[in-house]
Order: C-alpha cells, then structure tokens, then sequence
C-alpha cells in the first residue's frame, strides 16, 4: 500500500479491448504506456509522502511550541541522550540511503545480481539503524525516563521534562515503525529482483520504495538535531 | 522509467556532503553561537533534505509536477507551524486599559 | 407547558451590546440582501428562460472580465468593511478598560465559582453593580468551558492551566442568564447561573449584607504566612527569594537572558512551576505548590502579590524605571 | 469537452448499442458477491462507497431524530444527559467522517471521473478497493463504539476533556477516524494522479469538465490536511493511554495547540465536503441550462483558490477561546477572502441561468435549491467571521444552523442532484418523475423549517450541546423538531424510489437528459472499460450548441 501498485492484472476484465494488442506485460490494462504508468506511480509515491510530511509536521509542531516554553526542561532532557549513538545512525541512515540509490541505479541499468546487493545492504543498515536504537531505548529504560510509571526525575520540574520523552519517544517510534514498514518492502522487492524482473523498462516498484527510505532518512535528518543537539555547549 | 539515470558517481559526491554536513552540525552543537545554533542546525538539515530530495529521490530531474508536489509537503507544514506560532507567541499581549 | 409567546431578539444589557448588535444587523443586512438576490434572479430566470421546445439551447454568453472582478471586488469590500467593523468591537471587547474591578472566576464541572475584590464568594450567581466596568479573571480547575452571557454578548472560554479574562459593563438592573457555551460533559447544559445586576447603592448593602468576608488580598497575605512564602521572599538583604514588591506589570530578568512581564499567568506558574521560570540571580530552590494550593488559593495569592504594588505605581521609595531590583539583587 | 463529431460517434455508436458489442455493461460483467468484494472497477467501487455511506448517513440520520425529539421539551425528559452528549457527538462523527466527506468524492467522484476524462479507470485501481475495505474498518471500528455506548466528547474532540476527563470510547473512535482518514487520503491521491495522468487526447486542463476541476482541488486539501488530523487523533489517543501530556494543561500541554491542529484540517475538511457538491452543481447547471457555465475559467480557479486559501483560516473556530486576538484578527480577515471565490461562483452559476433554457427536471430543482441554501449559509458564515458577531455566536444555535444550511441544504442537495442526474447513467434505470419532484420540494420545505428557526435561536443565545434549555426557547425548538420530522420523510422517498427502480424502473435511453458530458457517450449502465474506442476530445467542455444536443439525443435514443 506504501507503494501503490499499478501492476494489476490485465486479465480480469476479459477480453481485451481492440487495439491493446501490443500490450507490455508489466503495463497494466488501463494505462497506455509504461511511461505513463511509471510517472504515474512516482508521482503517487510523491503524493504520499507529501502526506507523510504533514503527518510528523503534526508532531513537529507540538515539539517547536513545547521546546519553545520550556527550553531549559527540554535542554536537560536532551543531554541525557547520547549523541555519538545519535550521530552514528545519522551515518548510517545516510549510508543506506546511498546504497538504496545505487539499488535504483542498478535496477534501472538492469543489473539484477547488483540490485539485490544493495538492497540487501540496504536492509542490513536499516537493521543496524534499529538495533542502535534499541539499545538506546534500553539505556533510557535503565534511566528512568521511559515514560510511564516507571518514569523518574530528579530535578526541577519533572512534568516538562517527561514531555520532552514523550515526545522523543512518540516521534522516534514512529519514524522507527517507518523503518520497519521501509525494511519490509525492500524485503518484498529481493525475489523479483533476483528473478531480474526490473531493468530500464520497468523499475518502478524499485524506484518507489526507494521515494520512501529516503523519506524516511529526511525525517531522521530533521529529528536528530532537534532532539539530540539541544544546548550542547 | 523516470528516463534520467543519474549516474553513481553523483551519488558518491552527494553522499560525502552529508557527511560532511552531519560532522558540521555536531560540531556546531558543541559551540555557543547564541540563538543561531538552533538556525544553523534546522538549515543543515534543511540542506541535507534538500539534496537528498534532489538527487537521491531524482527530483532534479522530474516532471513540474513533482517537484510541485514535493515542496507543497514543507510549504504546508510552514504555513502549520507558522501561524499556530503567531498565535502562542502573542497570546495574552494584548495590553490592559488601551 | 407550551408557550406562546417568545422573543425573536435578545435583551441589551451591556454597553457592548449594542456595538454587536449593530455589526450583526448589517451582517444581516448583507446576508438578506443578497441571499434575496440570488434567489430572485434564480427564480426570475428559471421562468423566463424555461425550456419551450425540446431541441432548445442556451444562447452561448461570452463571459466579459469586467462583471467578474465587479462581483469579486464588490464583496470583497463589504467582507473587508464587515471584517473591521468586527474587528473593533471585538479588541473593545477584549481589552477591559484601566479603571474595570477586578473578579475572579473559576469553573468547574458543573459550577461556576465567583469572587469579587472584597472578597465575598458566590456559586454559580454574580452580583454586580450596574454602570461600573467589570473585568473578569477567569480559569478553570478541568475542562474547558466558557462565561457566555447572552444579554450582555459576551463569551469568553475558560482554561485550565493558564487565566482569560473578558469585560462588561451592565446598563441595565435585572436578571440575566449565565451559559457554559463550551462543551464540558454530562452536566454542561445544566452550568448555568444568573447574573443579577444592582443599583450601586443596593450593590453596596447586598455586599456589606454578606458578612464574615475580607479582602481577598487580605486572605492572601494570611496564606503568605501560612504557607511559609515568607520565610524565603523576605525584605532583607540575605533572603534566598526575590522580595516580591513592586512585581506585578514589570519585566523580569530570567535564568538563560531571557525576559518574562510578571503578569498573573506569570505569577501563577511561578508559584505552582516555579522551576520553569527562574529569576536570573537566584537558585531554583523554591518548592512546587502544585497541588497543594487550590486555584482559589493561587488566586488570592496573586492578589496580594499585586496588592504589593505594580510596575509603573510602585509604593514610595522604590523606583520602577531603572529596574533596580528590591534588595540590590539584580533583575 | 467532448469528443468531436467523428470520433465521439463511433464511441457512442459502439458503446450505446448493447446488442452491438460482446462487451457486457459493468454490472453484468461478472455476478456473485466475490466480483464486488474483488472488483477493481471504480464503477463497482463506486457502488459499494454508495451502499457504505448510505448506511451511515441513516444511522447519522436516527442519531438526529433522537436529538430532535429530545429537545421537543425544554427539560431532558426522553435521554438521559449522557446518552444525549453520545448522540450528538456520534451524528457528528458518523455524518461528518463516514458520510459527507468519503460522499460525494468516493460516490460520484470515484463513478465519473475516469469517464469524464476518457479513462478507463483510476490511475491505481487496486488502491481504490482498498481505500473501500480501509472506510470500512474504520467504521467497523466506529460502530463498535457506538454498539459499546459511543462517545460523548462532540465531534471536535477539545481536550483535555476527551484526553482525560471523558470516560467512554474516544480511542476506538479514534482509531475509526484515523483509519477512515487514510481511506480519503487514497482517495484523493488517486483522483490527482489520475486527473494528471490519465486525460484522453486532446483534453486539455481548461476542457475539463469543472466537476473534474472541484475533486482535483478536494484532493489536494484530502492529501495535505487529512494526515494532520490523523496525527493529532494519534496524539489524544497516545495522551488517554500513556498520558502523554501533550495537551494537558496538568503535565504543561496546551489544549489550545490540540484546537490548532484539530482545526488545521478540519476548516479545510468543510471544503473537502462542499467543492464535490459545488462540481455537481455546475454539470447540472450546464445540462439543465443547455449553456456553458459563465465564466469556465473563474470557476475552475476559485476552486483551486477555495482549497489553497481554505489551509490558511483554521482559527476563526477559535475566537474566543483564548487564542490572541492578533492571531484571531489575522483569521478573521482571511476568512473573509475565502468567500470570495465562493461568490463568484454563485454569480456565475446565476448568470449562467441567464438566457438559458432551462429545463425543470428534478437534478436541476436539487441545483438550485443547492445555490440558495449554500448562499444563506454562506453569508452566516461570513457573519461568524466577523469577529464582534461571533464573540456573541459561537457555540450557539447559529452556529448549528450556518452549519447545516450549507452540509445539509447545500452538500446533501448537491449530492441528491448528482445521484438524480447520473442515476441513469448508473443503473440504466428511470427513476418516477413526479415523486422525484415531490422529494425535493418537500425536502426543502423541510429544510427550512428545521433550521430557519436556530438562526433565532442562536442568536438568543441558546448554546449548542444543550440537552435541556429554558422555556422560553421552545417555540422555536418544536418547529425545528417539526421540520426535522418533514425533513426525515422527505429523505425517505428517494430512498425508495430508486431502490423500487432498480427493479421495476423503465429502462433508460443512453443519455436521457441529452447532455454533452464526455460521461454520456458511452453506454448507460457503462461497459467495464468505460469506452469502448478511445475518445479524443476537440471542443470545450459544455459545448451545448444546437446540433451537438441534437447530436447527442439522437445517439441517446439508439
Ligand atoms: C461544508 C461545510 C462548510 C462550509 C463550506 C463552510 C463555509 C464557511 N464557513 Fe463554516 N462551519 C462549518 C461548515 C462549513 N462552513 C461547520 C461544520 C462549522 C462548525 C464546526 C463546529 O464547531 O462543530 C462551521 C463553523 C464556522 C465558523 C465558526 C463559528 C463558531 O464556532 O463560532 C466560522 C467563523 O468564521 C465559519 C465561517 C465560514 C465561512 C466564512 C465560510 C465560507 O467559505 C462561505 C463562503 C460563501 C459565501 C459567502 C456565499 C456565497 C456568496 C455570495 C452569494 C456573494 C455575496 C457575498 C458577500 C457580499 C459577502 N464557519
Ligand atoms: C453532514 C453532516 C450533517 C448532516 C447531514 C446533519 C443532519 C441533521 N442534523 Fe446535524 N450535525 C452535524 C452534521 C450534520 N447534521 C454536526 C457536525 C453536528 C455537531 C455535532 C457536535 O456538536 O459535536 C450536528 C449537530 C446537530 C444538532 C445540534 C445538537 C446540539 O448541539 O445539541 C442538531 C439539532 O437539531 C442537528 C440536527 C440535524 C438534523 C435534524 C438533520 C437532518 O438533516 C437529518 C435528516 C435525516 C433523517 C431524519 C434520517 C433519515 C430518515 C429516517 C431514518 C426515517 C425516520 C425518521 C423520520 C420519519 C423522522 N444536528
Ligand atoms: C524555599 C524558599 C521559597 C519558598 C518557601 C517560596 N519561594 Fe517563591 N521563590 C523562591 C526563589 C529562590 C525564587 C526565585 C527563583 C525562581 O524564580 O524560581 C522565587 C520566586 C518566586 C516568584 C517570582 C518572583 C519574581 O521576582 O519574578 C513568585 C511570584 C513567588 N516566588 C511566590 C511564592 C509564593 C506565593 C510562595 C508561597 C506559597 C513562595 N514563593 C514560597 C524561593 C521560595
Ligand atoms: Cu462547563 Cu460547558
Ligand atoms: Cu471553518
């Protein structure tokens, strides 16, 4: 659903009109040319994430306007996470975002055994993304500032500063769960990359999900400075 | 087929600005500039954006339509943010006995 | 019970009243008018050109660019008219005038809590005396609701957390109808009470009436006592805390440069967060008294503190201008 | 729009003789209930959405008898006060997010545009079906909270009282609008790219048919406001189960940024719901007019001009809640330019009636009655836009009634004038002429007398969410009572008729109506493919001139 396939069967409406006899076998029955259906389906990628943009806006939002009236609360909070595993997986994000591109490439020059090496190393980084953050996340358990009862702090105004948590996690959760649904179709995409479904004809399944992990790394982008280089000095 | 292959050479150099740019805004972090730390680091940010959706994400090279598409995303977002923070900003200003 | 008879206008009861009553009479005026437009030229024109045969169409009309930027500017500039209009009746609305009492109100589901300056409280009934501006502070201990007292058009939403006011002065003695406009829960249409406007004189007798009241500035020092406030927030020179004289109105110097005016949402969060503003040159030593003082309290407190005197009105032998601070602590 | 003369025929010709082709008609293009549940034809999808939000629109629709027979007297006497803060807020919630907004889009939108512009389906078929089967649980989810005992926080959902205080379902209803929220998201991301990508040779932007120009603008406000609203219910369902505190003013949130957001997509929402209407009304106009709609362009502009400048007036729900009166100023003023647009099309639509011919067929007695109502509407809302009113207004009656003159008397009009006109074109079948008439006349008498009398309420000041109120306001009441009673009757008959002519309804030459609309030069009921050659279009739209009328009501006749 991430990557709106057009890729529909072109039998199921019987016969096929006259005239659509030189019909490609990727191009599904209602569009009149590949290009149309490729355009068409990186354009409705495009759309989607437009849509994914105001969705964190919404959040982003609530973190400006709360960082804004309690900038020291949220300064605090901000140092108690650890910037070199913040600035890592900004690494490495990147890093996966550069292997994913060279997937694209190698689906669109029509390398099959390259796509699937960068897929697969595509997959292996955002892996590596996650399992940082799970240790992060279980250092902050140990901490005590997962939100929840378990919460605890020691400082002035606690409320404000379990705000900043909240918010860390609501946001670093859901960009993770992104990841998640990102390492899934990239998942998805492997076999019919190795079978060599995808060369300069038809790649837009590759391309699509390649719009959308790089969605996903701007996200990271934005939310690593925000919530990790608060009052650093 | 988005016709345009960009060839992986670009991505390479594309890929040594970020990091370039990831050094710099951890760098900043750690240096008092006062109320432009906060600037500095949303416009690095934005420039990684930026150059992700340009070339890695090929809008570079895409139709109108698309790049269309891909900045009205932020332009709403901006239009969020800004004016819900012309409200929290001058809530309660409004001076007595005026 | 049916009854018969029923109004088609609402009483005028507040100086504000007639300000919004002649805006909304020409909002109505616009919306007749043309409302009557519209629906006269639909009418005329589905008669007049009906379809008379059956192979008939329209003649094709060339659309000039003069009638559409007519209809596009000509609204335009009733809406812009409207919209100032508008506009200055409510900034007089929202901006109580210098001399206005001051009233406390504090919802909560499903009552309305009033206090006035002398003290004296009242649920869900407000005795006020005709022809005097009334400011209210309001806030509220849960949910949202809103002041909306139809006779005199005023309606203001209620807020937990944080203090909205609003204004009026009544022109008429009598009864009038106090509403929760805001959704607030089970209870909401039953949050109602009556406002009950006196002549001065009457006003007076019915305050003094009430008796065993004091001051609420009063009340409020006495909890400054009791609550310790004052072991800290001392004149002298060796006090942990900002002497708090001469506060209200004025900027304060914060912790990390910044600047905050000391008015009664400051006051408020300083006494329940303190640790989120901290006055730049003390310790964040001072306790929350998040729920250990309940809004009323934190309202009477604010009152004595203001009672201290304010920026630009500061009690003799302290200058507000330079801001110097109380007890050579900078500010 | 059309197609020209040579090559419109020969689609026509081959679409409109059903004994011609091998092609079957969609709704005979496969039977049993796994060619619906399966189907990726927008026409089928289309039917399905119109089951679906027929269904809620019922429910919505009891909810508000309820409401209505409750407030016959001015005590609480038939529901307890409880129940009554659930009803409303479940019509709410059912009539805004499971009827009006997926409604006309998913409906008619979903049924005419691949055909309006020669396609033969939406750019992401399987998408569509699946934005059906993600409605549908989101109303599964919904209903189950309205079995369970619903939810009594309004439709606007105002924290903190649905964060903390309210203690009924607002998380599964939540989740039902979330949900739901995607379904419409899909929706109008498939409209764009179709409405982009899919247009048939030589049909031009400025030939589009101005339904097609009113979805493409819904779309853009369903694409970029719906995720917010998703996000933010997201949020109040996080604060009710991890306590999240965001807009908590105890945990120092701000309930007013929960109403920012809120309102962020829910001002541009009434758009998503009155453009479609506003697109179906200027077919029909056209048709019933036989004339260009005055003024094509500035009509298509204004909706794009609605739905960009709609994303910028979100505070004017919030005047009075403590928001700052600058921002409150800036809201006011921007209101008032967003009527603009509104006004030039009705005066368009108004001129375009000018040396029509125009014939009084139900569709156009819906459109008509659309431009009234949607004007008394609009020019109220332009009153709550005015700051000095609306201090007075908001949260009242008046409130109520600016609101439904334009959902009810505009958007349910404008959708009844759609389902009327492209009922034949759905279903080849005839619906009975005279009680066609008789539904809407007596829906607008209905109409008015429901909601005429909560302007006066309001502005007497009887506050909106009120399950009792004082005597004095009672007169007033029962006529509304009175009229939402002629109103529900009114509503029935089409319900019936057109379930009756599905039947036994006389079967329907082609194109009835002799209307131009590429949608016409097909078959009605419409083959799978929509048409059988491709169309190629070579005129304007609304090309109603002498010999393409005849034109077309000879085909029509084959
Ligand atoms: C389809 C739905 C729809 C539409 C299209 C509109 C359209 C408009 N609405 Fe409405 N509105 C609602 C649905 C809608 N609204 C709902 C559901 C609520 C209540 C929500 C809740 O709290 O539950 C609401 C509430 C609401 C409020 C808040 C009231 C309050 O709570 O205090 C305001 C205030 O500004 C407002 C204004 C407007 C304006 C200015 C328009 C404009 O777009 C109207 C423009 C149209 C015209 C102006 C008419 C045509 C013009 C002419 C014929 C030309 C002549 C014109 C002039 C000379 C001015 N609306
Ligand atoms: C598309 C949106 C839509 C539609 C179509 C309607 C339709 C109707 N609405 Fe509603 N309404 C809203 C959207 C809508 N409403 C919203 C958003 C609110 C605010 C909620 C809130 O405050 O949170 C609201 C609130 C609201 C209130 C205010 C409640 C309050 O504040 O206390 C009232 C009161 O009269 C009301 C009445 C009606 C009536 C009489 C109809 C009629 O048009 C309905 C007609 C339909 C039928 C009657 C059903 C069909 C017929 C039958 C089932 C047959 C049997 C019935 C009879 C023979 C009588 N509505
Ligand atoms: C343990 C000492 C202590 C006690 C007890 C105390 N305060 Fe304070 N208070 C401080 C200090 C220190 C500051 C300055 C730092 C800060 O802003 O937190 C302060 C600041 C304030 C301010 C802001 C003053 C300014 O100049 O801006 C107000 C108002 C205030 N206190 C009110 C109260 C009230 C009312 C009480 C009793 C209910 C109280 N305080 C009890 C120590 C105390
Ligand atoms: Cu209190 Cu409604
Ligand atoms: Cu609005």
């Amino acid at each position: 659903m991430r990557e709106p396939d057009a890729h529909d069967a072109h039998d199921a409406h019987g016969t096929a009109p006259a005239g659509a006899a030189v019909h490609p076998p990727h191009l599904a029955h209602h569009f009149k040319t590949l290009e149309q259906q490729s355009e068409s389906v990186a354009f409705g990628v495009w759309l989607f994430l437009a849509t994914e943009i105001m969705f964190f806006g919404g959040l982003i939002m609530a973190y400006i306007l709360y960082r804004i009236w309690y900038p020291h609360d949220f300064a605090a909070g901000s140092h108690l996470l650890d910037i070199r595993m913040g600035a890592t997986n900004t690494v490495v994000l990147i890093t996966s975002s550069v292997t994913m591109a060279m997937a694209v490439w190698a689906a669109q020059v029509g390398r099959a055994r390259t796509q699937v090496v960068y897929l697969v190393l595509t997959i292996l980084l955002g892996s590596t993304f996650l399992g940082i953050k799970a240790i992060e996340y279980t250092h902050k358990w140990h901490e005590h500032v997962v939100p929840g009862p378990h919460f605890a702090w020691h400082g002035p105004d606690a409320p404000h500063v379990r705000m900043f948590f909240n918010l860390y996690f609501t946001m670093t959760g859901l960009h993770a769960l992104h990841m998640i649904v990102g390492i899934g179709l990239v998942a998805a995409l492997i076999p019919k990359c190795w079978k060599g479904r995808f060369g300069p004809d038809y790649n837009h399944p590759v391309e699509g999900t390649g719009l959308y992990w790089h969605f996903v790394d701007i996200v990271w982008i934005f939310l690593f400075p925000l919530l990790y280089l608060i009052g650093r000095h | 087929m988005a016709a345009h292959v960009i060839p992986p050479r670009v991505y390479l150099t594309v890929f040594t600005i970020l990091l370039v740019l990831t050094a710099i805004t951890v760098w900043v972090a750690f240096h008092d500039f006062g109320p432009l730390n906060v600037v500095i680091a949303l416009a690095i940010a934005g420039i990684k954006s930026t150059l992700v959706i340009l070339f890695f994400m090929h809008v570079r090279y895409s139709t109108r339509v698309v790049k269309i598409t891909a900045a009205s995303g932020f332009i709403f977002l901006v239009i969020l943010i800004a004016f819900t923070l012309a409200d929290v900003f001058t809530r309660g200003k409004l001076v007595v006995g005026k | 019970m049916f009854r018969t008879d029923f109004p088609l206008f609402p009483e005028q009861a507040s100086t504000l009243a007639k300000e919004v009553d002649s805006v909304f009479l020409f909002g109505l005026g616009v919306a007749v008018v043309f409302s009557l437009l519209i629906a006269a030229l639909i009418l005329f024109f589905a008669v007049r050109y009906r379809r008379r045969a059956e192979g008939d169409v329209g003649q094709p009309g060339h659309a000039p660019a003069v009638l559409e930027i007519v209809w596009s500017v000509v609204p335009l500039c009733i809406l812009l008219f409207m919209f100032a209009w508008g506009a200055r009746v409510f900034f007089h609305a929202s901006r109580p005038p210098a001399d206005a009492e001051e009233f406390f109100v504090v919802g909560r589901q499903w009552m309305w809590k009033f206090q006035h300056p002398e003290g004296h409280r009242e649920i869900n009934e407000l005795h006020v005396p005709v022809g005097r501006p009334i400011k209210l502070t309001m806030t509220s201990e849960d949910v949202i609701h809103a002041l909306y007292i139809p006779a005199f058009r005023i309606k203001q939403d209620v807020i937990p957390g944080t203090y909205t006011t609003t204004w009026f002065t009544a022109t008429k003695p009598g009864v009038y109808k106090l509403f929760c406009a805001e959704y607030c829960g089970a209870e909401h249409s039953l949050m109602s009470g009556r406002i009950i406007v006196q002549q001065p004189q009457e006003y007076e007798q019915w305050l003094y009436g009430a008796k065993g009241q004091q001051g609420m500035s009063l009340t409020g020092a006495q909890l400054f006592d009791a609550r310790a406030c004052n072991t800290c927030h001392r004149p002298d020179s060796d006090a942990r805390a900002p002497y708090l004289q001469g506060l209200f109105g004025r900027q304060v110097a914060l912790l990390g440069g910044k600047t905050a005016r000391a008015d009664e949402d400051y006051l408020r969060e300083s006494i329940l967060m303190p640790a989120s503003k901290v006055v730049a040159g003390y310790q964040p030593i001072m306790p929350t008294f998040k729920g250990q003082l309940t809004e009323q309290d934190v309202l009477e407190l604010i009152t004595y503190i203001k009672s201290l005197g304010s920026a630009g009105q500061a009690p003799a032998g302290r200058e507000a201008a330079g801001g110097a601070a109380p007890g050579g602590k900078g500010r | 729009m059309n197609a020209h003369a040579g090559s419109h025929e020969s689609a026509a010709a081959a679409g409109a003789a059903p004994a011609a082709g091998a092609a079957p008609d969609y709704l005979n293009d496969g039977y049993g209930i796994k060619s619906w549940l399966l189907t990726r034809d927008h026409k089928r999808i289309a039917i399905l959405y119109m089951f679906s939000v027929t269904f809620f629109f019922f429910l919505g629709g009891l909810m508000a008898v309820l409401i209505r027979l409750e407030l016959v007297t001015p005590q609480g006497d038939l529901v307890q006060p409880d129940m009554y803060n659930r009803l409303f807020t479940m019509h709410g919630i059912l009539m805004i997010f499971f009827f009006l907004i997926p409604g006309i889009p998913a409906v008619l939108g979903n049924f005419l545009i691949p055909m309006m512009i020669g396609a033969k389906d939406l750019a992401f078929p399987r998408l569509n079906l699946a934005s059906w089967y993600i409605f549908s649980l989101g109303g599964l989810f919904t209903l189950w909270s309205v079995l369970h005992g619903g939810v009594d926080t309004g439709w606007t959902f105002y924290t903190p009282f649905s964060t903390t205080f309210s203690n009924t379902y607002v998380v599964t209803t939540a989740l039902g609008i979330f949900i739901a929220g995607f379904a419409s998201i899909f929706t109008g991301l498939n409209f764009i790219v179709t409405i982009h990508r899919m247009r048939a040779p030589g049909l031009t932007w400025f030939r589009l048919p101005l339904f097609v120009w009113a979805h493409y603008a819904t779309s853009i406000i369903q694409v970029l406001g719906t995720p917010v609203i998703a996000v933010t219910i997201l949020m109040v369902a996080l604060e009710r189960v991890f306590h999240i505190g965001v807009f908590d003013p105890a945990q120092g949130g701000d309930p007013i940024l929960f109403q920012h957001l809120f309102w962020f997509y829910s001002h541009p929402a009434v758009y998503i719901m009155i453009l479609p209407a506003m697109g179906v009304v200027s077919e029909i106009v056209a048709a019933f007019a036989r004339k260009r709609i005055f003024g094509y362009r500035f009509v298509a502009y204004a909706s794009v001009g609605i739905a960009v400048l709609g994303f910028l007036v979100w505070g004017h729900h919030m005047f009075t809640t403590g928001q700052s009166a600058y921002a409150a100023t800036i809201f006011s003023v921007l209101s008032m330019l967003v009527a603009v647009p509104s006004a030039v099309k009705v005066f368009n639509w108004t001129a375009t009636l000018y040396k029509g011919s125009i014939s009084w067929e139900t569709p156009m007695l819906y459109a008509l009655g659309f431009i009234g109502l949607f004007t008394i509407g609009g020019l109220t809302g332009v009153m709550l836009a005015t700051l000095g009113i609306d201090i007075h207004v908001h949260d009242t009656y008046f409130v109520v009634a600016h609101f439904h003159y334009i959902m009810v008397g505009g958007a349910i009009m404008g959708y009844l004038g759609g389902l009327h006109y492209w009922w034949p074109k759905m279903t080849g079948k005839l619906y009975p002429a005279f009680w066609s008439k008789v539904s809407a006349l007596v829906i607008f008498i209905g109409f008015n007398l429901t909601f005429f009398p909560q302007f006066i309420l309001g502005y007497l000041g009887m506050p909106r969410r009120y399950h009792s109120y004082p005597p004095e306001f009672q007169v007033l009441n029962v006529m509304s009572s009175a009229g939402a009673t002629v109103l529900g009757v009114g509503y029935l008959i089409p319900m019936i008729y057109f379930t009756w002519s599905l039947r036994y309804g006389r079967r329907c030459a082609p194109n009835p109506w002799g209307a131009v609309g590429l949608e016409w030069q097909t078959a009605s009921p419409p083959i799978t493919q929509n048409f059988a050659v491709e169309p190629v279009v070579t005129t304007e739209a609304y090309d109603y001139s002498a010999e393409r009328v005849r034109a077309a009501q000879e085909a029509g006749r084959a």
